[in-house]
């Protein structure tokens, strides 16, 4: 078997293990990225139940199309993450398919950074970051970009992060470097991208959902 | 090197598959869109999460195979949303319940 | 390799042991090996310790006056902080976990190395880069905000470089998470055939679970410094008083991850006890399994307790009750393994060497830490002596004569099996005693200052409370020598101390199976287990009736 | 004064916790003898090579034992627990006639103002046997109102408003001393609190400087609040004249265009950033949480007396 020893590392005698620590690893540190996110998330609702009117005041500036349309292109990365990490898993050697995928994963994610950007660029017209010109007369609106502008960004780095493994990962594949099938590196950054989404899978209602319907 | 011949069915099964999933996906998203809109007041704000919590569910089951994982990588997943819960559960019982 | 090899009949050709497995500066920074980066963690994290140690000496001699002599206020703001933030991040989280886990863990658990090697180098370099940025920050300019960063004085009023130090901190958080992974992936996975969970030594237990609380405590860490960096920095308001924003969050947030980090810095320590404690009395631990559910409980319910931190803060008095309630449960743990360690004693064949110093008196001052800690838990005692020297000495009670005491005392128990050399006796329980004697004198007169009202950070303090102070600066002198002496003679020993044998105490656990310093890959053979830890005698006897091969396993030479 | 162990009990409150205090301090006590006694007792005991008895472990040092005092520990720690909250709950409200008085914390000093605006820096008298609330309010950091004498302690937070009471049981001067961090002088941020019979409080009361009318009150104010330091006439700091402002038009930064009325001063005091006058920066600290109303209409009056010019239209 020529691909397991190609990928076999220090200290690790048998591949399966190796792959199933490599695994158990990643998960142990999604546990921790989920506490990360999750203080975050604790903030926004301590801050919204303190200013309920201002916050729903503040999502109500927020472009709700550019949300919306973020949401769906993560969504399709995450299939096709999904689609290329099943693809590494069979025996049917995909290598075409798999690298195809991963492509179209890092290239929706570059579109999510754009929209993004173009999205930022269109709230700073509109003085919608604190501080002094802020637009918005209640101050509390104010936490409420606050914590949106962080949390977009902190996201926004993870999304890079991701879109970097990603791209190492096709690079690595196409010269060859590395088997495709049962590679446990495609395995971990398709649970890393798929823990991306879903930190934006509970942004998207923080944050674009509210004051829609008063 | 072209896909060896017998690989065509699992393509199609790998792509059917995950198709529906994120088709299920997307509907959420547009559910929770279209939710927003109605004016139900908290019942609104909680459309919007209880929907991201149902989309979560698909990701994490099905496009991260949590649901076919080994109990260990189970409780590895588990383990982040207890102590979470118990961060949300004890922090508002102080924001809740200042006089 | 044969399998004769492998049973290990043949006589093996000489191979240098991982010491002396190659000896350029490079081999030391790229290398792999975790005896190797715990010795780079040993290194590292004794620097911070003297820097810190520094910067309370020239604390505690300013206290000497009420009214200062040495310094101004600024700048003794500056000195208690940066002996906090040195002293929390940088030496206690990183000590035993770092150095002893990262040596012992895949000795103990019979794994040639940990699950993720080049993390772990990784794990190191990020500390040290982060350790230099924040010492270098807090020389260059220094914090004022002391190591808790409250705003809104951290965000808004302080003027010192406090994006520094908790940029510094953000990224020490990051190795602290790293090191959590890696040992929880290791215990997991590379435990040697017949090594089933009940069959771990207390110290992989105790380094286990607070791997899941480095885990999954720091992301919070992260998250409320980085609020605060975001505040103060980019202008985003999260805590400011005058938009809206709650000061009482960042409490929650910051105490979610500081408590369940005195554990981190603890459980290790009860570790190095538990491991010590057999060894010299020469009998089974007493109660393993309760005392394996008491570290696990410890972890566990130490996510819970935070609130008692805030009793008077402005929380609401419904979590102040639960979060009382909270702290004295978890108090029953460490009580439960108080009295395990002093069970262990009973009839066995105790003998005194410095080791057995250092963790009788982790013991001894562990439990007055923990007793003290029960009237912190009680809301009404609390308030009155929360904010004071009360707290500060109850939190250097375990913090020093706990965690700091069982540092040293693992360090002169392993000694042998990290350099291969043996460390003067005499010397060694001199020292201990002294650490002893001048920790009870530094920190005792301190219950009273501030049961009396002296509040803590003070650089100006009523007058009646000079007598205090002066007592504990006079006690902080002693300890400050303590500290040095082993400084002196285990560095002597690295270069003229006897070699050490392969077990030079007796003891039993996989490490001392294998040769002092052991080979690159820790066993010449796959290490099997077929017995319970600790085993000094059969089941059901006490000590003094140790198997024969026990007997004569203490090999003076 | 304390002496070398004992802190004077000088409020019904502290008998209390020194009741919970002692009780914890022998409970403590006993469980460090038991630990430290048996400690040595083995070390002695079961030195190696000494002749006490080894050979087989009785069967009742076992997991029965071990469960024994575990549950043993699990109740006290719960009792322990029921005794604390009890006092804790039964101290949490104030009385409801409890004399109020003002705190308003500031970095590195404590401003103190009675129901009739007596004022004191650093000071508070007051009267024995009478529950006192103190409703305490921050202007910049987090303080703490920390009377040791009284067992009392409590955060004062920015943007929220803190409240404790006392009784005082004895007359006599205690200090009083910030127990939160607070910055620089955050040792020096100290005070005390006087207790007097009732009658020399009283007495003590009228002769402090009456809260005077409006307008006096507001142009003290205007200087005690640092008003005058931007907005006098004299002040070379670019800021809006305020002589003959009020009823006038006024042009804002953003166009806008607003007659200074009462509710214009009011907010423009309160959120400062929000209407800006043209041709000006938002420099102008907001003073959300340091004024009460009954201040802000004693400045806006001070504001209207300075030069009314008929309302041009």
């Amino acid at each position: 078997m020529s691909d397991e020893t190609a990928l076999l590392r220090e200290p690790w005698l048998d591949f399966a293990r190796q792959r199933e620590a490599g695994k158990f690893g990643i998960w142990v540190f999604l546990a921790s990225e989920t506490l990360f996110f999750g203080a975050l998330m604790l903030t926004y609702m301590v801050c919204r139940i303190e200013h309920p009117e201002a916050f729903v005041a503040a999502g109500r500036e927020t472009n709700i199309w550019y949300g919306t349309i973020n949401t769906a292109v993560l969504l399709t990365s995450s299939l096709t993450m999904a689609v290329a990490a099943q693809g590494a898993e069979s025996y049917a050697r995909l290598r075409r398919l798999v690298i195809a995928c991963l492509t179209l994963t890092a290239l929706l994610g570059l579109a999510f950074i754009v929209i993004k950007g173009f999205e930022y660029k269109e709230d700073m017209d509109k003085h919608l970051v604190p501080g002094a010109g802020f637009e918005l007369p209640e101050r509390a609106a104010q936490l409420f970009y606050g914590f949106y502008w962080l949390v977009t960004s902190v996201h926004a780095i993870h999304l890079s992060i991701g879109i970097a493994l990603v791209g190492r990962l096709v690079w690595v594949l196409l010269r060859r470097e590395l088997p495709v099938t049962e590679n446990p590196e495609i395995e971990v950054t398709a649970l890393y991208w798929h823990l991306v989404d879903i930190v934006w899978i509970f942004l998207y209602p923080l944050i674009y959902l509210p004051g829609r319907s008063s | 090197m072209s896909e060896p011949a017998n690989s065509g069915p699992t393509v199609r099964r790998l792509w059917t598959r995950n198709l529906v999933i994120w088709a299920a996906l997307m509907a959420l998203l547009l559910v929770s869109l279209v939710g927003a809109y109605i004016p139900m007041g908290r019942i609104t704000t909680a459309s919007g999460i209880v929907i991201a919590i149902a989309k979560s569910m698909l990701v994490v089951l099905l496009f991260m195979e949590l649901a076919f994982a080994k109990p260990l990588i189970r409780l590895a997943a588990i383990a982040g949303l207890v102590f979470l819960s118990a961060m949300f559960a004890l922090t508002l019982s102080d924001i809740l319940a200042r006089p | 390799m044969t399998d004769a090899l492998l049973a290990g009949e043949l006589p093996l050709p000489p191979r240098p042991d991982y010491l002396h497995h190659g000896s350029s500066v490079w081999s030391w920074l790229s290398t792999t090996d975790h005896k190797r980066i715990a010795i780079l963690y040993a290194v590292t994290i004794t620097i911070f310790f003297f820097l810190g140690g520094a910067a309370i000496t020239a604390v505690r001699l300013e206290l000497f006056q009420p009214n200062g002599w040495l310094m101004t206020s600024d700048s003794y703001n500056k000195l208690f902080s940066f002996h906090g933030i040195i002293m929390v991040w940088f030496f206690l989280v990183p000590s035993i976990p770092n150095t002893f886990g990262n040596f012992l863990l895949p000795l103990m658990i019979g794994a040639p190395d940990v699950a993720f090697p080049r993390l772990n180098l990784f794990s190191w370099y990020l500390t040290i880069a982060a350790g230099a940025f924040t010492v270098y920050a807090l020389v260059a300019g220094g914090v004022d905000t002391g190591w808790t960063f409250y705003t809104p004085y951290s965000s808004m009023f302080s003027n010192t470089h406090v994006f520094a130090a908790a940029a510094g901190v953000f990224v020490v958080g990051f190795a602290s998470i790293a090191t959590g992974v890696n040992f929880i992936a290791t215990t997991h996975m590379l435990r040697a055939p017949g090594m089933t969970w009940f069959r771990l030594p207390l110290f992989v237990w105790a380094i286990y679970a607070t791997s899941l609380i480095m885990v999954l405590a720091t992301p919070v860490l992260a998250i409320s410094l980085l609020l605060v960096i975001a505040e103060r920095v980019f202008g985003l308001p999260i805590f400011d008083p005058a938009r809206g924003g709650d000061p009482i969050l960042f409490q929650h947030l910051f105490w979610f991850y500081s408590h369940p980090a005195v554990y981190i810095m603890v459980l290790p320590a009860m570790g190095v006890v538990s491991e010590i404690i057999p060894c010299f009395a020469r009998r089974r631990i007493f109660g393993y399994d309760f005392m394996v559910y008491a570290m696990l409980a410890i972890a566990g319910i130490g996510f819970f307790v935070w609130g008692h931190h805030m009793f008077v803060s402005g929380q609401s008095p419904l979590a102040s009750l639960v979060f009382s309630f909270l702290s004295f449960i978890i108090a029953v743990p460490s009580a439960i393994k108080v009295f395990n360690w002093t069970a262990s004693l009973y009839r066995g064949q105790i003998s005194f060497e410095s080791p057995m110093l250092y963790a009788l008196g982790f013991v001894g001052l562990f439990t007055t830490g923990g007793l003290s800690g029960l009237f912190l838990a009680s809301i009404p005692v609390d308030v009155h002596v929360t904010d004071t020297y009360f707290v500060v000495a109850h939190f250097h009670y375990i913090m020093v004569g706990g965690s700091v005491s069982a540092f040293f005392a693992g360090m002169h128990f392993w000694w042998p099996k990290v350099t291969g050399r043996r460390y003067p006796e005499s010397w060694a329980k001199f020292a201990a005693i002294l650490m002893y004697a001048g920790f009870n004198m530094t920190f005792l007169p301190q219950f009273f200052a501030g049961y009396l009202g002296m509040p803590r950070r003070y650089h100006t303090y009523p007058a009646e409370f000079q007598i205090y102070n002066v007592m504990s600066s006079a006690g902080a002198a002693v300890l400050a020598v303590a500290y040095l002496l082993p400084l002196g003679y285990l560095t002597w020993s690295l270069f003229y101390g006897g070699k050490a044998a392969r077990n030079p105490w007796g003891a039993t656990g996989l490490e001392w199976t294998t040769s002092s310093p052991p080979p690159p890959k820790n066993f010449d053979w796959q290490p099997r287990v077929d017995r319970a830890p600790y085993d000094y005698h059969t089941e059901g006897m006490s000590a003094g009736t140790d198997p024969p091969e026990m007997q004569n396993a203490r090999e003076t030479q | 004064m304390n002496t070398l162990f004992s802190l004077p009990e000088a409020s019904t409150h502290a008998v209390t916790v020194d009741h919970i205090f002692y009780l914890l301090l022998a409970l403590s006590g006993a469980t460090v003898a038991l630990v430290f006694g048996l400690i040595l007792l083995f070390a002695v005991r079961y030195r190696r090579g000494s002749k006490a008895k080894r050979g087989p472990m009785p069967e009742i040092l076992s997991r029965e034992f071990e469960i024994g005092w575990t549950l043993a520990t699990l109740l006290t720690f719960a009792f322990l627990f029921w005794w604390a909250s009890s006092a804790d709950l039964s101290s949490l409200a104030a009385p409801p006639h409890a004399l109020e008085i003002h705190v308003v914390a500031k970095q590195w000093m404590w401003k103190t103002q009675h129901a009739n605006g007596a004022r004191e820096i650093n000071a508070l008298h007051v009267p024995l046997h009478k529950p006192v609330h103190l409703l305490m309010s921050s202007q910049d950091v987090i303080h703490s109102f920390f009377v040791p004498a009284f067992r009392v302690k409590q955060d004062v937070v920015p943007g929220r408003d803190t409240d404790i009471w006392f009784e005082a049981s004895k007359t006599g001067t205690f200090p009083l001393l910030c127990a939160e961090y607070c910055g620089t002088n955050h040792s020096a941020m100290r005070g005390e609190i006087v207790v007097m019979r009732p009658e020399d409080y009283a007495n003590w009361l009228t002769r402090q400087p009456e809260g005077d009318d409006l307008v006096h009150e507001g142009a003290r104010l205007f200087v005690s609040q640092g008003c005058s330091g931007c907005h006098a006439a004299s002040s070379n700091v670019h800021a809006p004249r305020l002589a003959g402002l009020y009823g006038r038009a006024v042009q804002l930064a953003d166009g806008r265009t607003v007659t200074a009325d009462d509710a214009y001063l009011r907010d423009s005091i309160l959120q400062s950033k929000r209407d800006v006058v043209a041709g000006f920066e938002p420099i102008m600290p907001s003073f959300k949480g340091l004024l009460d109303d009954g201040e802000i209409q004693s400045l806006t009056a001070f504001i209207r007396s300075l030069g009314e010019e008929p309302p041009n239209d």
